[in-house]
């Protein structure tokens, strides 16, 4: 693709999310700015997964941080359950926010120190000034996480492991009751033992609490497993949206066979791999087809024109020139 | 290049900002320079006279404004005490000595910190390491002014090897010269010598843990090769922060071993005039070494980009 | 069997700290034949790291640290060597690759300086004849324009570009086996796969053994002609590739293989887990180090460390297993990779 | 890896001999000091009180002088616990006041940043633009020399300390991705300065505050010493050690020595513990 367009947003009105030509820009001094997302376009159904693919770099992080209105994003529309959040500021927003609730990489990182695991969970409703069963409340999301309430309550986040502190992380998220989840590559950090029983535990989560999800991440196998859709992002913009099922037979665009091809255990002996090694600057992107300086059958008219996401199967878009 | 043009704004800032604290001085002074000047039982028009000669009849803004103009073209008025001298002058005459000290105290502690520090960090945890950190522990603890103190009993009472309180310009032999300054020198270099060798080995142990030691060691290359050519320089940039962090102490320590030693330079300039209640002097002195003390520290930052390739770039 | 180029034997690297002793490394044994690759595999905590490290003598024993069992690098007793003719086999016969390439090399020294010192060091080669030799291994190792990419500094390079910087000064002297520390973990996946192409390639030129140390058994099982699977500062399994991707036989490595996500599997699908987690390596858990978090352990899992036995039908590769009671030869068909 | 092991272990186990030490000089000259007016001590102060008494005479139990007293025959012991009063009180009254006052501007010059931090960022830089003890002089040239104009020259000269260090640490705590999760779940500015930041910048101020006791002890001593702090015949230990200058030093050693160990036992163990406090609070330090 790596284009635009927004062929693949879809009608109807049972959207809890939709975005519009979110531009998220920052400015690096000399007049020079890091274009890390460049006109995205995406929806999101109740109770819907969708899976956002991509490198170090794609933007992928920058948008979902963006929809969280972290900061604000330079242009662009972010509408939660009818609700424009662009531009509403202060206490507007703060309200908007318990409603999308955000989970980080680094689970150690992302809480403070300083405290103890059942003011953690409770924050959320101490800012929201609600103060009844607030034990019971923190008690119940605790168990719904895996944990025990009575050996944990009390401890401070570095007396946990990673994956106990992923867990109170989902657990402050969840006890707001929110209808959307972002998890911005929330296992990337841990084992894959522990890996597993996260993402058992956001599933087990969406189902109960009747969730949207976006989901984040890195890694091709994972994002499958726990998505309905994926989008795979290269250099802020979009490649390619498909159905999970049946991903690594069905993508089209080269990048996303790049990607394909690189999953260990995946080598294929005969793929055609890519032209050069290095990642272009964020800060001045290819013209046309920023996927053209690494794709291996990229032609002239790539450098020239920006292919637009094109529907080529049922729910599933391409954005480049050479897919038919 | 606009990094540059910002950072030199702001040291303009601050010196305008300091020479105006300096400045409102005189305002802040319980007394009156007047009756200082005349001393007491005066005739009332020898007054008014002294004050519109001092200025002081007119608004503070033009006072300052005056004050600025000729501080700039080095003018800093008289003395309050008799004899009136330049100001100026008497600071000129006093520079020499100062720097002196400061250099050879500057130069001696380095001497001895770097090697220290790196023997010290090269057997972290030993024996030798411990009794560096104790050595420099116990160093930090006793003011300049004890040290000079002890050490007049030892080597210029006791053994007699140091004149106690005199002073030998340049002009009267460097022998003499060298050895009329080294013992308040040495005075002085105590406590940086200790600070430096302190920062440096710890901060040397912190490099050392870093992988590209351990893949340098992995090469195959000697411990003190590593040490020397892996490890000095990336630990180099915190002995430059800690230079410049030391130069404000290095000044203190100067003006009260001076003090100290009687010797004839702005510590006791400054001490002198501060204990008489003579502030053109005691102003004076401040804004050069203020301004002495924020050049010295522009430069330092300065030389850390060539220091630190990732710095070098960022900044241009 | 021809003799084996690394042979260790009993290795145990014990750190005293505070809270006790810490059993980083606990009784491993392995041989790798020369011109082969050796997968390390396991999770955070299993010694994997610390194993290579004490393989290559970069940990010894000192204060803090006891180090005692037996390293043997082509005949010669690692940890029995002074420390200066330790270092003369780092380069010419043992190289290492780190995780970071970030950290390991040194900010404030030009790409090129840090191969072009391994040269004249162990080869004592002048300057030119040095200069000439890294521009040739920076091009060896895929990196395009190497005279202007040699005078650069490491934070102007990619951090690809950095780990073939660092594999350069690993492979200049020509070792005889390579060890890597999780090669690729800082990187992106598509440079992943670059970096353990070259690694592969260049073992395959220059019949360079390897240790390839990583998290992700799907990353090393392509590369690999033998997997060895860590756990608690434990051998558990160690098996020519195929077998640990299709029999592996011990349930820790079943497991393992389990929980990944697999591309071929349907989305949403439940993830087997393992429950609990690792062992505290200042206080494990006595026998078997996964007893408590295995579902078929019994009592006698708990009595005593379970040895390491080779369970390969007679005449095939050794297949070495520490479990009592072991998953059945064929009993689970995990397909190679996801 | 074998290094960071070995040295939490050596660090640990090492200077807690030391530690236990400084602490316990600490407890015992605190006590005294606050007790002094009420200890049964030989004339410390009044001139004319101590005409009687042998002058300069050595340390001797014996002779009720237990330290042995000055120039006035004043006893040393009873000026040494005595000077520790204003010593001690003025330093910790000056870091109480620089923390609270750079703690506060610190976090809000870190977390806010634009024109807060400009305005803080100068200011800071015009105090840090004349070195420390040459503003105290200019400072001691037109204030009267009482205790509480001292204090607050040394609470000045506390300020840009504690202001970098809390803004270093706040920015550093403000990118920590806990920070980013509180707001995400919709809390004020004003709240993550106080409940996420505060907590964790506590910590380093409050150990840096024990390093810069020593530093003010040291500097209000130098003060004294050159004769622009609390004037004599009234103690301290910088005064009381200038009384040693010229001859009295090599006939009468103890009039330096008696203030002299005093001050360095002070210094050395609030170096001790401010070290060992920082070296386990402090992330970030404070230097440029």
């Amino acid at each position: 693709m790596a284009g635009s367009g927004n062929a693949h947003m879809r009608a109807g009105a049972d959207r809890v999310l939709s975005v519009h030509d979110l531009v998220v820009e920052f400015p690096v001094g000399r007049g020079q700015r890091v274009h890390a997302v460049s006109g995205l376009h995406l929806d999101l159904v109740r109770g819907e997964t969708l899976g956002i693919l991509g490198e170090s770099g794609c933007g992928k992080s920058s948008a979902g941080r963006a929809v969280m209105q972290l900061p604000p994003p330079t242009s662009g529309s972010v509408v939660l359950e009818g609700t424009e959040l662009t531009g509403s500021g202060g206490r507007a927003l703060r309200r908007a926010r318990a409603r999308m609730q955000l989970i980080m990489q680094d689970p150690v990182s992302s809480l403070n120190p300083r405290r103890r695991v059942a003011d953690l969970v409770a924050e959320g409703l101490d800012i929201r000034g609600e103060r009844e069963d607030r034990r019971a409340r923190v008690d119940a999301a605790l168990r719904s996480v895996g944990l025990d309430p009575d050996t944990v309550r009390d401890r401070r986040p570095h007396e946990l492991s990673g994956g106990q502190c992923q867990r109170v992380c989902i657990a402050r998220a969840l006890v707001l009751d929110p209808a959307l989840l972002i998890c911005d590559e929330p296992v990337s950090s841990l084992d894959v033992s522990v890996q597993a029983q996260i993402l058992n535990l956001l599933e087990e989560a969406k189902e109960r609490h009747g969730l949207s999800m976006v989901f984040v991440a890195h890694d091709v196998a994972v994002v499958k497993n726990v998505s309905d859709r994926v989008m795979v992002l290269y250099l802020g913009k979009t490649c390619e949206v498909l159905p999970s099922e049946g991903l690594h037979v069905r993508a089209a665009h080269p990048y996303t066979r790049l990607l394909l091809d690189s999953v260990p255990g995946q080598e294929n002996g005969d793929a055609p791999g890519e032209r050069a090694a290095e990642l272009p600057s964020p800060v001045d992107p290819p013209s046309g087809c920023r996927f053209r300086t690494r794709c291996p059958w990229a032609q002239e008219r790539c450098a020239r024109e920006e292919p637009q996401l094109r529907e080529v199967g049922p729910g599933h878009h391409v954005a480049c020139h050479l897919v038919e | 290049m606009r990094r540059a043009a910002r950072a030199l704004g702001e040291l303009a800032a601050v010196l305008f900002l300091v020479s105006l604290g300096v400045f409102l001085l005189v305002t802040a002074m319980p007394g009156d320079p007047a009756v200082m000047v005349l001393g007491e039982g005066h005739p009332p028009e020898a007054y008014d006279e002294v004050r519109s000669e001092l200025g002081l009849d007119r608004p503070v803004f033009e006072q300052y404004l005056d004050w600025l103009a000729s501080a700039v073209t080095g003018d800093l008025g008289t003395s309050l005490v008799p004899p009136q001298h330049e100001v100026a002058e008497r600071l000129l005459l006093a520079l020499p000595v100062s720097l002196q000290l400061a250099a050879m105290a500057l130069v001696i502690a380095l001497a001895v910190a770097i090697p220290l520090a790196m023997w010290s960090a090269h057997h972290e945890g030993g024996r030798i390491d411990r009794a560096v950190s104790a050595g420099t522990f116990g160093v930090l603890s006793v003011p300049p002014f004890l040290a000079g103190l002890l050490l007049i009993m030892v080597f210029a009472g006791g053994l007699g090897w140091f004149p106690r309180a005199e002073w030998a310009r340049l002009g009267d032999g460097l022998a003499a010269n060298l050895h009329h300054a080294l013992l308040p020198a040495l005075t002085i270099a105590l406590m940086e010598l200790a600070q430096f060798t302190r920062v440096l080995r710890n901060d040397l142990t912190v490099t050392l843990r870093e992988d590209h030691i351990l893949a340098s060691r992995a090469r195959g290359r000697s411990p003190v090769r590593v040490l020397v050519s892996d490890a000095l320089r990336p630990s180099s940039f915190s002995l430059v922060t800690l230079l410049g962090l030391s130069v404000g102490r290095l000044i203190g320590s100067t003006v009260v071993v001076e003090y100290l030693f009687s010797l004839p330079g702005v510590g006791s300039l400054v001490v002198g005039a501060a204990n008489q209640g003579d502030v053109p002097t005691v102003q004076g002195a401040v804004l050069a070494i203020a301004v002495f003390y924020v050049l010295a520290n522009a430069a330092i930052d300065l030389s850390y980009r060539a220091l630190d390739p990732r710095i070098r770039r960022s900044h241009v | 069997m021809s003799e084996p180029l690394l042979d260790v034997e009993d290795l145990r690297t014990t750190f005293h700290t505070p809270r006790g002793d810490v059993h980083a490394v606990d009784g491993v044994s392995l041989r790798l034949e020369a011109g082969r690759t050796l997968g390390v595999v396991g999770e955070s905590g299993s010694g994997k790291s610390v194993l290579g490290r004490t393989v290559m003598g970069l940990v010894s024993s000192g204060p803090g640290v006891t180090v005692s069992g037996r390293v043997s690098l082509a005949g010669q007793d690692v940890h029995a060597l002074a420390p200066a003719e330790r270092r003369r086999l780092w380069g010419p016969r043992v190289a290492m690759v780190f995780q970071d390439p970030m950290t390991s090399l040194n900010p404030v020294k030009r790409v090129g300086r840090h191969i072009d010192e391994v040269l004249r060091l162990h080869l004592r080669l002048g300057r030119r004849e040095a200069r000439e030799r890294t521009v040739g291994l920076l091009r060896q190792v895929g990196i395009p324009e190497p005279e202007r990419r040699a005078g650069q500094y490491p934070h102007e390079l990619s951090g690809g570009m950095r780990q073939r910087v660092v594999i350069a000064a690993a492979l200049a002297c020509g070792p005889d086996l390579l060890i890597a520390d999780e090669p690729t973990t800082a990187l992106d996946v598509t440079v992943q796969r670059q970096i353990l192409d070259l690694v592969a390639s260049l073992s395959r030129r220059s019949g360079m053994a390897v240790v390839l140390i990583s998290h992700d058994l799907a990353a090393v099982g392509g590369r690999a002609d033998r997997v060895a699977v860590m756990y608690g500062g434990r051998l558990v399994e160690s098996a020519p590739t195929s077998r640990v991707f299709g029999a592996p036989r011990h349930p820790y490595t079943g497991a393992l293989l389990a929980s990944a996500p697999r591309l071929s599997a349907a989305p949403h699908s439940r993830l087997p887990t393992i429950e609990g987690r690792p062992p505290d390596p200042a206080d494990p858990p006595p026998g078997c180090r996964f007893a408590p978090r295995c579902p078929r352990a019994e009592a006698v899992c708990r009595g005593g460390a379970p040895p390491l036995l080779d369970l390969a039908p007679v005449g095939g590769h050794p297949h070495e297993v520490a479990c009592r009671l072991p998953l059945e030869a064929e009993s689970t068909e995990v397909g190679h990779g996801r | 890896m074998s290094e960071t092991l070995t040295d939490r272990r050596t660090a640990t186990r090492r200077p807690d001999l030391v530690a236990w030490f400084s602490g316990t000089w600490l407890v015992v000259l605190a006590v005294l000091a606050a007790a002094a007016p009420l200890l049964p001590l030989p004339e410390h102060v009044d001139l004319t009180r101590s005409l009687t008494a042998p002058t300069l005479s050595g340390p001797d139990p014996a002779s009720g002088h237990l330290l042995g007293t000055n120039a006035f025959g004043l006893d040393l012991f009873a000026r040494a616990l005595h000077g520790a009063r204003s010593s001690l009180a003025i330093a910790l009254a000056a870091v109480a006041l620089g923390a609270v006052v750079g703690g506060a501007l610190g976090i809000l010059a870190g977390y806010l940043g634009r024109t807060v931090d400009t305005v803080v960022g100068v200011a800071t830089n015009v105090l840090l633009a004349v070195p420390p003890l040459i503003l105290l002089i200019a400072l001691a040239t037109v204030l009267e020399p009482n205790a509480r104009n001292v204090t607050l020259a040394l609470a000045l000269l506390t300020v840009p300390t504690m202001v970098r260090l809390a803004r270093a640490n706040t920015m550093a705590f403000a990118q920590r991705e806990f920070v980013l999760a509180a707001r995400a779940m919709g809390a004020s500015g004003w709240r993550v300065m106080t409940r996420e930041l505060l907590p964790n910048v506590l910590l380093p101020v409050l150990s840096m505050a024990m390093v810069l006791i020593s530093v003010l002890v040291v500097a209000e001593a130098s003060l004294s010493f050159l004769g622009l702090g609390i004037q004599p015949p009234a103690p301290t230990w910088g005064n009381m050690i200038a009384e040693g200058e010229g001859r009295v030093l090599e006939e009468h050693p103890h009039v330096v020595l008696v203030p002299g160990v005093f001050l360095f036992l002070t210094v050395f163990s609030f170096n001790i513990l401010g070290e060992k406090a920082r070296k386990r609070w402090d992330t970030r330090s404070g230097a440029r």
